[in-house]
Order: structure tokens, then C-alpha cells, then sequence
């Protein structure tokens, strides 16, 4: 299991990555944290011809505060936001995710923006991001764009980015107040892809009340799998068992649409993503209800 | 692995069956299509660049279309190989006739895919079969429209044949709407 | 070579230089480029943890690693952790608890654990089994590697 | 017997070399002027080679040679049968059908070799791999053990008329009048299901003829060099002298790694021979899901019949045995699963029929385990099942059924793994197994614990099983132990070592005998130069044949000693003690002599020697047990499941082994661990996917689950000591035990923790996704 040759490139800047994108296009690969893409490239189902190495852009790796939320350069290692103290302040969520993502040598590598632009359907960040509504930062030579989650994931391990484009940053918004969330994940052992999985925001209104709600499922379709049918029914209710109950149905009955492989059959996914709905949503109810 | 489902053609079935029997539709409406030829009657010799996410592989092999009952059914058979593994499957298309203008198709088949594919990168074969059949109908859609018109206008159908290279750009990009459409993605 | 990489690298404090094919996986170069063969390779695909190094203080993979990539940069193998004479403690305590069978996997724990240990003088058994879960180990079912790890905290802690 | 070495837990003398990078793997040798092999293999599980063109891959910079079938000409020969079947057994079918060093017409398993590329790297290789075409004609690929015996079914061998490779029967008194006088018969259909033994270390081979000395070094992760090196040197038409083979440090064997003349094994030698330059092949993961041996797939149809108090009058069992593309190692397997089928219970009517059957899939031979999970699987199943139906329990329906210990030694008038009459050489399990129950806290579990737990909602379960473990076998082994002039002792045997502790427990028999340090022992292991005769490391048998060849060999060197030292010290042989090193006179302890000098004037470089004496102070001895030894034990476990999920969390885990003396009880209890470990894995996570068509589709680790640090529970072990009578140690075998009844235990204590579904779990490896199933159709029923 050795890797294909390929031409290895060490840019130093991200003007320098963009330009060696727009030469080799489609040969080329970036290398963030490389934590997918090597595995795959020793079992040689992934060939570049071109590797550009993104490891040595400094300001790719740098977490800052922005518009009250957060802004994670796309470099930023998995270990590096779990240890974040900003992160954890502004970003619950994602910080809590951080531990769930494989293993710590994997963590202690892997980046952020390789695990969003991977876009790989079980993975937690993309589903955590698109129910935080994050908002991704594109840049290619002829400028830069900014793609809410909902426009990034657009497919199957397929972003709304070209060959030529290199995500650069992500900004996770606040939350507001009374806000509660919960990712919850049944994984055969806790290390690998979960079977299914689903994270829940909701904001809760002074009665309790739920004004808004976000429930989004990983390995549960080709993306971030929302439900907002489901989501819809918690709006205008205060918590319940049964209001949890029916949401869980609807999302997992009607909204998602998974497949099945050798550890799940899509009806197994199914019946999980009911009750890890029901079990978030009462995680999520509880945390808005804590204040903050 | 079983491949079962419908999809709704606007189209008459004679419209749809022709469209099925157009090598260069066939070819634009399979993802990567390199090259596509018939061979002998109904045996077409194909080489397909299939890219998921980052993963591509050339496949080169045939498809045979046998049983055939126009305009309503029809047998499909695919074998391929390439360095990732090899593929085979058998599948029985139906045309139903939905009102003047609309026709049904049924489809249920069995895949087999092996080598190295099918034994590292199982747990996503299910959603990737899924996934090109989605935007093979997105891309037959299109084609019977464009034919459709082009009848009524009384010219020649203009397909553009879609490249590996624009596979994941434009084809991905309309796939936007199809997975918005069928996971009913909340766009707020 | 057409297609070479000119490579500094500190490992276990030694500096190195060489010309390598970019391809080459940290986990080859260590093991045939310098000799350094106590970093174990189990699957090259990231999962079983045999190959683990410190690179820059942190446990990383070095089959998912590129060697080109640790340029300029510091990696510590287990063979820089202690000697047959003179034991690292973490290693003493394996010894001590009986820790390790085959010791085909033990270099990739013991590098896991030795900055995880610095961060954490007093794991649970807990979070000992949850420090160690990306090292697949086939003989000790685990719990003499707990045991050593408890033995070396007590130590280190009395 | 008091030992003052012997059963201590004693620091491995091995460990500094492995903790700090400084010990040789097979994948560490790297020589100068080595090349790299890398196998292009078959993605087909069954399909004819219509052509093969290397071209291409031959023309990449630092290629040196891609070979077919077609260029070994006549070296071309398929591996040795290794296991011949039971020369005992009347009427016994046995198609021999063996493995092949490089395909010629027909692929038999995907991941065959096809051809071999030699290059300047292992990159280079497998880019040469990824280019040489085979233009294929697949076949349907032949995969269920049933319909594979169908008429008209597609056939692995096409000159075999059916795919049968073996068949038996073995009986034991009248099964169908023990039936007739039944008060309940109980027939269920049991699916054992394949895993992989994933050793951490995949197999590995380097080659180095040297022409000027007409010498082949091999460097081989193997269980048993000594057969490679004599098998080598057959097949390439050297002398035994010719060829050394090394088994250095292994990284885990559990079985495969016995399994001798792979493939690659026969294409090696044969390519530095004919190059003339060491080449080098480390099986890669990948590579091993396919081309290491696999185990476990059975299907049983078994029948038990029992009196109304529970009291089993007969077992009958139809055992469909998979053995995979090829059956090099004869009948070992469900010879084992037929030895364990009646576990620890005096079962006086068996008859039991297998068939074995070859499929388009990876070769069997035994795993960890080795066909006894299979054995002990069923028989407590069934008897689980009949305290269901009887309304008894199930621990005094064991209790009625044990063996008792004055039956020992117990024959069970059928055939073993090793030929000869299943005899239980001894065994005490009454104890063991109430020792169990308390340690586990039986009885308060199911009076308070489990009714509290389940008001609170949660379920729990409890199973516990005992088992029994035929260990030891022979032909034999043997042991060179010899004094050297520095006082230390050189010692050698031929079992390899892969993580035993051999360096180190066979150390302390000497030790013990010598009366030296543990660590003034360099014990060698796995070193044709060290020692000529043996065969492996398997069948849990190192502590009893090598450990019993290690004692003789030793003893041997004491009576030197003392008949050497007696004469130097003119004292009685009686007299004198053997300890620090030293030989002394019991009453006057300065009155001595050190080892290293008695070994110097043992081999006197001048003068005459005593006519038919031997030089020095060392012996080589055999040891062969007329049969092996039965270790005993019970394991026990505490289970919580998640309904919801399928989620599980073993709470609890108790061990309690007899595996007579312990060497070492620090390496017997991770021995256990490991064992453990593996059983979980064959519990509930490790499972292999073979799809219609022969296609594995779980080929990583990724997707092939190994238990990791948070699946395993605490286990605790406990001992109890019945010394095999029929060696001077005492030893039985323990390096399998702790895998055996694993999946007995969990499918009881799993149905214990989920009663409302009234579940009756037939099959094993489970998965959530399984269970979830299983529920469903409960849930259904009802």
C-alpha cells in the first residue's frame, strides 16, 4: 500500500496555492491534514498527479473572534480547536464535537477546513456546521466569495467548489440567547464513522417556547441530511416526550434518505436517527432552558 | 446491492425509449463518460471516468440492452473494469405511459461491485449508486427537453457532452437542486 | 531522480538530510531511510496506530504522513524515548505489568502516551482506555497496558 | 511441588528489546542490495485467465522482473499437504487440494496471486502492480455452504465432480436410543460466520541466496521455521543445511502464520535464487484480508437430547465445514469442533457427521480458537435452550452434566485433532465453575441486582459457560539447553515465538533446574541453526511439548553437572545443590564450584577424554505427549445493552482458568486478556462480508473491527490448579483458552438482558445491525 508518484508542490502563501490551482486544475490535490486523503491515496483509489502541501501558511491556522461568533482559518487542527478557550465560549457545539472526531493522532493532524471541503456525509463537522449555519470563505485568483453551509455541501463528497478554489476560512455565528444544542452519534466503536447521527440547535423563547430549530443528519444521505419538517413541528412548543417523539418520526421517516452498507441497512439508520432525534432534542430543550 | 426506484419523464414512451437508444444521450447522462460507441446492435463499448469526491477511477467495459418489447420494456446489462475494481449489473427497465405527455419509468436491478472499491470504500457505494443514478435522471431530464424542444422547433437536439472535468462542477452544481428537491434541505 | 525532495529533519535530537522521493511515507523513511525501525507499520491506512510518532511533540500517524512534510521539523520515535539500559519509566512500567506480548504495537502506545501523560499526570482507567483507543493492540486485551500506565502515574506521583 | 522460579511472576526478559525499538522484525531486515516483491492479485474471486501481458510494467525504470506461472516452468508446484487426514478413521472422504505459488489457468479466491513484480522499491512495484493486465473470464463464484453441494453447482475444482473436500462421521455409543428414551429433543441450526485473525504485524518474508556459499538465509514470520526451512529445502532440491530459516520477533500469530507454503513463500525463495539478490515482501493490510488464512464458518444442525432433570442422554450434529479455495490443512479444524461439541459434560452418545466444502473464498485453517468456539458454541446453547424449555437451572443442569473428577482420565472414544483417542487427561470442574459464580456475584445479581437495574430501566444480562480446551498435542518437541564457560545458559527450541513470553517462561524452567538467574538465560526461539527437529508453535501447546522438552533438556544438563561436580568436589552426587550459579555441597556451602568453570573442564582441550562421554555441559532433548492435555475453565460476564440502540457495555468480566502449572501467571493472564479480546471481536464486532460473489467487502481496518481499549471490560482471572498428569510440569495449554467461550457466555448473558423479546441467539458474530434485526422479528411475532 504505497502511493501513486506525484508532483509535490510547498506553497508559502495562499496567493502562491491559488496560483498553483488555477495551472494544474483537476491534477491537482490539496494537503491539508491529509488524514482522508492518504489513507486513500496508499490504497491508490486517489491519484494526483500534483500535491500541493498547505501545511506551511501560517495564517491559515488562526482562530479569531468575528462579529461576536468565530472565525476558524482553514488550517486549524482538530486538536487545536479542542483546546480553544474561544471556541469553547463562542462555539459550543463545535467545541464539544471535537473529541467525537476520530482518534487523537488523527485529531492532532486532521484540519478543519480539509474535514468541510472533504465533505464527506458522516462526518460531524459537516453536519455540525450546517446546523450552525456556518459560512464558508472561498478564494480563487479572481477574488473571493463567502457560501453559507446550506450552498457548500452540494453533493456527494462534492462542495460548491471548483478545482481552481481553496476554502480559507470558516465562521461559525453566535448563537443566540436561550440556546441549546446537542450532537448525538451511535458508532459501532466510538472511533469510526457513526452510523448515523444527528445534530440538534434549538432557541427557546422566554416561555420556553422553541422560536427556532435546526435538526441536521450525517451519514444519512450524499451531505448534511436537514429535516426541517421536523424541525418545523418543535416550533411554537415547549418541550415534551411526545413533541420529540413526532419530530424524531418525521426526520427519520420522511427526510432523510440513507443507505445501507455492511454495518447498517438504511431501516436500521432510520430507526437509530428516530431515537438519537429524540434523545438531542431533549439534550438541546434542556441546555436553552439552562439560560445563557 | 439491490437498485430499485422510479422517475417521471415528460415525455411521451416513444419519446423516452428513443432517448434511451441515443448513444450520445446515454453517454452525456453517464457521469464521465469518455467514450461511448455501439458496437453491434444494441452493444455499446464504453470508458467512463468516474470521480467521487476525490476518488476516480477509469472503468471500461460494455452495456447490453437484450429483452427488448418496445416501447414499454427492456433489459439492461453493464460490465466494467477498471484499476479500483470491477462492476456488473442487470437491470429490467419499464415504460409506463402517465397521461399524454408524461411517462414512468420503473427500474429495479442488481449490482455487483468489486475489487478494491467494494472492499475499502463500501460504506459509500450505496450513496455513490445513488447519487449518479440522481444525476443521471437530472441529465436525461434535460436531454429529453432539449429533444423535445427540438422537435417541436423542428431542428436537431444539441447535446453537450459532459467531461470528467466539468462533472464535478456543472453536473455537481445541478445536482444542487436535485438533492434540495429529494432531502428537502432547508435553504435558510 | 527526476522527482526529489531535499529533506531536514530532526529525529530523536539527530539531524538529518536527505534526498527523497516526495512519495515516500514518514512511516518508510523512518524505518529505511534512517534504520529507525522501532516505528512499527500495521496498516498504512491510518487506523491501528502502530505507526505513531511525535512531530513536534504531538502524536501523529506517520503512514499518513508524507516525509516531505516533517521538513524543517522535530519527530521523536519511540527509539528516543529510552534505552534498553536505561528505560523510560512509561516503559519500565510496561515491562513491570507485563504490558506488551508480540510488541509489535507498543512503540505506536508508547508514543501515544507519553505526551498524553505529560498534559495528564492522573488519568481514570476511563480515560486511560479513551487515550489509547486509536492503538489497536491483538494480545493484551488492553488491561495489563492500564495497569502499566496506573503503575507509572503512581510512581511519577509519589 | 514447590518451585522457587516456576510460577512467579517474573519480568519478561524480552521486553527492553521491544519497548525500545531494539528488536527484529521480519519487516526491520533490510539488506544491502535488496529488492521489493510486490504480487498483482486477482480481484475475481473465481474466473479463467484468458491472458496476462506484463509488458507495460516491465518497462518502468527500476523494474527487475515480473514472472507468471508460465516462467517458473518446472518449480511450479502447489505447497505440501500439510495435515494429512486421520489415518485412524474408516471410511473418511478427503480431497487434497492445495494452494499454488502463482495462478496458471483458474483463480480460485480473490487476492490469488497472479504474477509477481521484483523491483528497486516497494513503491516501484506496486506502480509496476497497478500495470500489468489480466484479461479475465469470470465464472460464477461459489460461496454458500449448502448450495454448494447442490448438483449442477459451480465447482471450485473442476476435476473434483462435486465440491465435497471432506467427510466424516464419528460415534460415540447409540445416539438413537438415547434419543428414543428422551424426555426432550432439541434440534436448532446454528451459523458460525467468518473473522480474520488480524494479527498487528501482517506476514512478512525476506530471501537471500548466496550463490558462493550455496546458502539460503530466510527471514519468515512464521509459527514454525522448521517445517518452512524443511519444506523449502525440498521444494527447491537443497539439503536441510543449505537453508536457514528465522522466525525473529513476531508480531502476533493466532494461527495463520502456521499456515506453511504460502504462496509467497514459494514464490520468494525461488526469485532470489534465480536473481541472486535478497528480495524482500511484506504483506501489506490489505493484502492480508485476502491471502492470510481465515476461520470459523460452519453451519450445525445439532440436536440434544435430555432426560426431564436435564441430564444430556445424546448429541447429534451435522457440521458444514468451510474450508475455503483450498484444504492444505487437513481436518484439524472441525476435528476440534467435534472434540468440543460435548464441552465438559459426560455425554454418553455421539454421532456426529462433517462435511467439508470448498467455496470461492480465502483458505481456512485454524485461528485462535481453532474450530473449539465453534464446538462449545453449540453445546451451551442447547443446553441453555433446554433450561429454557425444562424450566431448570442452568447452573445445576451443568452441575448434573459435568464430568466428575474421579472419570478422569475420560475417554471419549473419538478421534482429536491429533489422531488419536479424545482423552481428557484430567480435569476438576465443579470448583472452577462454582468459583466463577461467586466471583461474578451470580446469585445476588439475579435476585437484586438485575430487578433493580431493570426498574430502572436498563437491561442487563448475565451468562456464564464452562468450557474445556484440548491443549498440548504432540508429535513433539524439543529443547537445547547447554552451559557456557561464562556460567550462562544458552538454550533453543523450534516453537517460534509471537508475544508467548517463551524467552522468558521457558527461562524460568531453566532457571529453576539450574539454579541460575532468568536472565543468565538466552533462550532462542525460532532459529533452524539452533536447533534441527520441531515443528511449531500452535494448538496451545508451547508450555506443554517445548516447555517439557526445555525441562528434559535441562534436567539432562543438571545430572552433567552433578556427575562432573561430585567428581571435582569428591563429594556424593546426593550431597550437592545446584543455585547461584553454583554447584555446592548442601552442608558446606563454601565448598563449590561455579557453572562456568564445570563447563570449561567439560570440554577439556588437551588430555583424553572418558570413552563414551559427550563434551560439555549440554543436552538436547524430545518430549512427546502420548496424548494432550484438557485445560479447564469458566467465563462469565455482565452485559448491558441499549434496546434503543444496540449498543453494548460488558459491566463485567470473570475468568476462571485451570490450566495446571503456571510458568508464569503474569503471561497466563494476558494470554487470557488476549484471548478475551479476540472473543468479544468474534462476539459482536469481527466479522468478514463476502458478497455473492466471493468479494470481501470489508478489506481494512476501517471496516474489519478490531476491539479497541473501550470495548474490552475489566476482565478478572482467576486460578485453579489441576496439574496434567501426564507431563512433569503439570502444564496444560492456555494461549487459545480465553477465545473459546467467549460467544457462549455473550449470547446468553445478551438473551438474559432482554427478556421481553424472548430472543434465541443462534448465530455468532452478532452487530447491532443484527440485533436490531433479531428484535424486529420478535417484536413482530408478537
Amino acid at each position: 500500500m504505497k502511493p501513486a508518484p506525484f508532483k509535490y508542490y510547498v506553497p508559502r502563501s495562499v496567493p502562491e496555492v491559488l496560483s498553483l490551482l488555477n495551472e494544474h486544475g483537476y491534477d491537482a490535490k490539496i494537503l491539508a491534514g491529509g488524514q482522508s486523503l492518504v489513507p486513500m491515496m496508499n490504497f491508490r483509489l486517489v491519484q494526483p498527479a500534483v500535491l500541493v502541501d498547505i501545511n506551511n501558511i501560517p495564517e491559515m491556522a488562526e482562530i479569531q473572534p468575528h462579529e461576536k461568533g468565530v472565525r476558524l482559518g482553514a488550517m486549524v487542527r482538530h486538536s487545536q480547536a479542542e483546546k480553544d478557550p474561544l471556541i469553547k465560549e463562542k462555539a459550543p457545539l463545535v467545541h464539544e464535537t471535537m473529541p467525537k472526531i476520530a482518534t487523537v493522532q488523527i485529531r492532532n493532524r486532521g484540519t478543519i477546513g480539509g474535514s468541510l471541503a472533504h465533505a464527506d456525509p458522516s462526518a460531524e463537522l459537516v453536519v455540525v456546521s450546517t446546523a450552525l449555519d456556518a459560512r464558508f470563505k472561498i478564494q480563487n485568483l479572481n477574488g473571493e466569495r463567502v457560501v453559507p453551509a446550506s450552498e457548500f455541501f452540494v453533493g456527494l463528497m462534492v462542495t460548491a467548489m471548483g478545482p481552481e478554489d481553496l476554502l480559507v476560512e470558516v465562521e461559525f455565528p453566535p448563537l443566540p440567547p436561550r440556546s441549546g444544542w446537542s450532537l448525538k452519534e451511535v458508532a459501532r466503536r466510538p472511533h469510526d464513522f457513526a452510523l448515523v447521527g444527528v445534530a440538534a440547535v434549538v432557541v427557546l423563547d422566554k416561555k420556553d417556547r422553541c422560536k427556532e430549530a435546526r435538526l441536521v443528519y450525517l451519514s444519512a444521505g450524499d451531505g448534511p441530511i436537514s429535516a426541517p419538517e421536523a424541525a418545523g413541528l418543535l416550533v411554537g412548543e415547549q418541550f415534551t416526550p411526545a413533541l420529540a417523539t413526532a419530530a424524531a418520526e418525521k426526520a427519520s421517516a420522511d427526510e432523510i434518505d440513507p443507505g445501507s452498507d455492511i454495518h447498517a441497512t438504511a431501516d436500521f439508520r432510520r430507526h437509530l436517527a428516530n431515537v438519537l432525534t429524540q434523545r438531542a432534542l431533549e439534550e438541546a430543550f434542556q441546555r436553552a432552558k439552562g439560560g445563557k | 446491492m439491490k437498485v430499485e426506484g422510479e422517475h417521471l419523464f415528460n415525455g411521451t414512451q416513444k419519446q423516452v425509449w428513443d432517448l434511451f437508444r441515443d448513444t450520445a444521450v446515454m453517454a452525456s447522462a453517464l457521469p464521465g463518460t469518455e467514450k461511448m460507441e455501439l458496437i453491434e446492435e444494441n452493444k455499446y463499448e464504453a470508458v467512463m471516468n468516474v470521480r467521487v469526491g476525490p476518488v476516480a477511477g477509469k472503468f471500461s467495459g460494455e452495456l447490453v440492452i437484450s429483452n427488448e418489447d418496445f416501447p414499454t420494456s427492456y433489459t439492461m446489462t453493464v460490465d466494467g473494469r477498471g484499476k479500483p475494481g470491477f462492476l456488473k449489473g442487470a437491470g429490467d427497465v419499464t415504460l409506463i405511459e402517465q397521461g399524454a405527455n408524461q411517462t414512468l419509468m420503473k427500474y429495479t436491478g442488481d449490482v455487483q461491485v468489486g475489487g478494491k472499491l467494494a472492499a475499502v470504500g463500501q460504506r459509500l457505494i450505496d450513496t455513490v449508486a445513488k447519487s449518479i443514478i440522481g444525476q443521471a435522471f437530472e441529465t436525461l431530464d434535460n436531454a429529453l427537453a432539449e429533444r423535445v424542444n427540438a422537435e417541436t422547433e423542428g431542428r436537431k437536439a444539441d447535446y453537450r457532452k459532459s467531461t470528467e472535468s466539468d462533472y464535478a462542477a456543472t453536473v455537481a452544481k445541478d445536482l444542487i437542486k436535485n438533492v434540495l428537491k429529494r432531502t428537502g434541505r432547508d435553504k435558510s | 531522480m527526476e522527482n526529489t525532495f531535499n529533506l531536514s529533519v530532526t529525529v530523536n535530537g539527530k539531524s538529518y538530510q536527505q534526498t527523497i522521493d516526495p512519495r515516500t511515507l514518514l512511516s518508510d523513511f523512518l524505518r529505511n531511510d534512517l534504520g529507525l525501525t522501532g516505528t512499527h507499520v500495521g496498516c498504512e491506512h491510518g487506523v491501528c496506530g502502530a505507526c505513531t510518532v511525535l512531530l513536534d511533540g504531538k502524536s501523529v500517524r506517520s503512514c499518513l504522513l508524507f516525509a516531505p512534510q516533517v521538513h524543517n521539523q522535530e519527530v521523536l520515535t519511540v527509539e528516543g524515548l529510552g534505552t534498553i539500559d536505561d528505560l523510560h519509566p512509561l516503559q519500565e512500567a510496561f515491562r513491570e505489568a507485563h504490558a506488551l506480548q508480540c510488541g509489535f504495537c507498543t512503540p505506536g502506545i508508547l508514543t501515544t502516551l507519553v505526551p498524553y501523560l505529560e498534559e495528564n499526570p492522573n488519568p481514570t482507567e476511563e480515560e486511560i482506555r479513551e487515550a489509547i483507543s486509536g492503538n489497536l493492540c491483538r494480545c493484551t486485551g488492553y488491561q495489563h497496558i492500564i495497569d502499566a500506565v496506573k503503575l507509572a502515574t503512581e510512581k511519577t506521583n509519589t | 511441588m514447590t518451585y522457587k522460579v516456576i510460577g512467579k511472576r517474573v519480568k519478561r526478559v524480552e521486553d527492553p528489546r521491544l519497548l525500545t525499538g531494539g528488536a527484529l522484525f521480519v519487516g526491520d531486515v533490510n539488506l544491502p542490495n535488496m529488492l521489493h516483491a510486490a504480487f498483482v492479485r486477482s480481484d475475481y474471486a473465481h474466473a479463467r485467465i484468458i491472458s496476462i501481458d506484463t509488458s507495460k510494467a516491465k518497462e518502468i525504470p527500476g523494474v527487475v522482473g515480473v514472472y507468471t506461472a508460465e516462467d517458473m516452468g518446472d518449480a511450479w508446484e502447489p505447497g505440501p499437504p500439510l495435515v494429512s487426514p486421520p489415518p485412524t478413521l474408516e471410511n473418511v472422504v478427503f480431497n487434497s487440494r492445495r494452494q499454488v505459488p502463482l495462478v496458471k489457468d483458474k483463480v480460485k479466491h480473490a487476492g490469488e496471486i497472479i504474477a509477481v513484480v521484483v523491483a528497486e522499491s516497494r513503491y516501484i512495484a506496486e506502480d509496476a502492480v497497478e500495470e500489468v493486465y489480466v484479461d479475465y473470464e469470470p465464472l460464477p463464484a461459489v460461496v454458500d455452504l449448502e448450495k454448494c453441494l447442490e448438483p449442477g453447482s459451480t465447482l471450485v475444482h473442476e476435476d473434483l465432480d462435486s465440491n465435497l473436500a471432506a467427510h466424516l462421521i464419528q460415534n460415540k455409543g447409540d445416539y438413537e436410543a438415547a434419543r428414543q428414551e428422551a424426555d426432550l429433543v432439541i434440534k436448532r441450526r446454528f451459523n458460525l460466520d467468518r473473522g480474520a485473525a488480524a494479527a498487528m504485524e501482517n506476514r512478512g518474508l525476506v530471501v537471500d541466496w548466496d550463490p558462493k556459499n550455496q546458502h539460503l538465509m530466510v527471514w519468515d514470520a512464521t509459527q514454525s521455521p522448521i517445517p518452512i526451512r524443511n519444506g523449502m529445502a525440498a521444494r527447491l532440491g537443497l539439503r536441510t543445511h543449505q537453508v536457514r530459516v528465522v522466525a525473529p520477533f513476531v508480531g502476533g500469530g493466532f494461527g495463520p502464520k502456521i499456515m506453511m507454503f504460502y504462496a509467497e513463500e514459494m514464490v520468494l525463495p525461488w526469485l532470489t535464487m534465480k536473481l541472486e539478490r535478497p528480495v524482500k515482501w511484506i504483506e501489506d493490510r490489505h493484502e492480508n484480508f485476502y491471502a492470510t488464512t481465515q476461520e470459523r464458518e460452519q453451519i450445525q444442525d445439532v440436536e440434544m437430547a435430555l432426560s426431564k432433570d436435564g441430564r444430556i442422554l445424546g448429541i447429534k450434529q451435522k457440521i458444514i465445514h468451510d474450508t475455503g479455495a483450498f484444504n492444505p490443512y487437513g481436518l484439524t479444524t472441525p476435528l476440534n469442533t467435534q472434540s468440543h461439541s460435548m464441552g465438559s459434560y459426560d455425554v454418553k452418545n455421539y454421532n456426529s457427521e462433517v462435511t467439508v466444502v470448498f467455496t470461492n473464498k480465502t483458505i481456512v485453517t485454524p485461528v485462535r480458537g481453532a474450530g473449539r468456539p465453534q464446538g462449545i458454541y453449540v453445546v451451551e446453547r442447547l443446553l441453555d435452550i433446554a433450561c429454557k424449555e425444562l424450566a431448570l437451572d442452568p447452573r445445576e443442569v451443568r452441575r448434573l452434566n459435568f464430568i466428575p473428577p474421579d472419570a478422569f482420565p475420560y475417554d471419549h472414544k473419538i478421534i482429536d485433532q491429533a489422531f488419536t483417542s479424545l482423552v481428557f487427561d484430567s480435569g476438576n470442574y465443579q470448583p472452577a465453575y462454582d468459583l466463577a459464580l461467586e466471583k461474578l456475584g451470580y446469585d445476588n445479581f439475579i435476585k437484586e441486582e438485575q430487578p433493580r437495574l431493570r426498574a430502572e430501566g436498563k437491561h442487563v444480562g448475565i451468562g456464564i459457560v464452562p468450557f474445556i480446551e484440548t491443549t498440548g498435542v504432540g508429535p513433539y518437541e524439543g529443547a537445547r539447553v547447554a552451559i557456557e564457560p561464562s556460567g550462562k545458559v544458552s538454550a533453543a527450541t523450534g516453537v517460534g515465538t509471537q508475544g508467548q513470553s517463551h524467552m522468558t517462561s521457558f527461562a524460568q524452567i531453566i532457571a529453576e533446574e539450574l539454579g541460575v538467574e532468568v536472565e543468565d538465560v538466552s533462550m532462542v526461539t525460532g532459529d533452524t541453526a539452533e536447533i534441527h527437529w520441531g515443528t511449531g508453535t500452535f494448538a496451545s501447546r508451547g508450555a506443554v511439548v517445548a516447555g517439557n522438552a526445555v525441562l528434559a533438556a535441562a534436567s539432562d544438563v543438571r545430572l552433567k553437572v552433578i556427575k562432573l561436580a561430585s567428581k571435582i568436589l569428591e563429594t556424593p552426587e546426593d550431597e550437592l545443590e545446584l543455585d547461584g550459579g553454583l554447584v555446592r555441597v548442601a552442608d558446606i556451602p563454601e565448598k563449590s564450584i561455579s557453572l562456568g568453570e564445570l563447563a570449561v573442564l567439560a570440554n577439556p582441550f588437551r588430555g583424553a577424554v572418558e570413552p563414551g562421554t559427550e563434551p560439555g555441559l549440554e543436552s538436547t532433548k524430545y518430549f512427546g505427549p502420548e496424548y494432550g492435555a484438557t485445560a479447564f475453565g469458566v467465563h462469565g460476564m455482565i452485559l448491558e445493552v441499549d434496546s434503543e440502540t444496540m449498543m453494548i457495555k460488558i459491566r463485567k468480566y470473570v475468568t476462571v482458568e485451570d490450566c495446571g502449572t503456571m510458568l508464569n501467571p503474569l503471561v497466563v493472564e494476558g494470554q487470557i486478556h488476549g484471548g478475551v479480546s479476540m472473543g468479544i471481536g468474534n462476539c459482536y464486532y469481527e466479522k468478514l462480508h463476502f458478497d455473492e460473489n466471493a468479494q470481501l467487502l470489508n478489506a481494512s481496518l476501517a471496516d474489519y473491527l478490531i476491539p479497541s481499549s473501550m470495548e474490552m471490560p475489566h476482565i478478572e482471572v482467576y486460578h485453579q490448579n489441576t496439574p496434567a498428569p501426564n507431563n512433569k510440569l503439570g502444564t496444560k495449554g492456555v494461549g487459545e483458552a480465553g477465545t473459546i467461550p467467549v460467544p457462549a457466555a455473550f449470547a446468553q448473558a445478551l438473551e438474559n438482558a432482554l427478556p421481553e423479546y424472548e430472543l434465541e441467539i443462534l448465530e455468532t458474530p452478532l452487530s447491532p445491525n443484527r440485533l436490531f434485526e433479531l428484535i424486529h422479528k420478535r417484536e413482530e411475532l408478537t
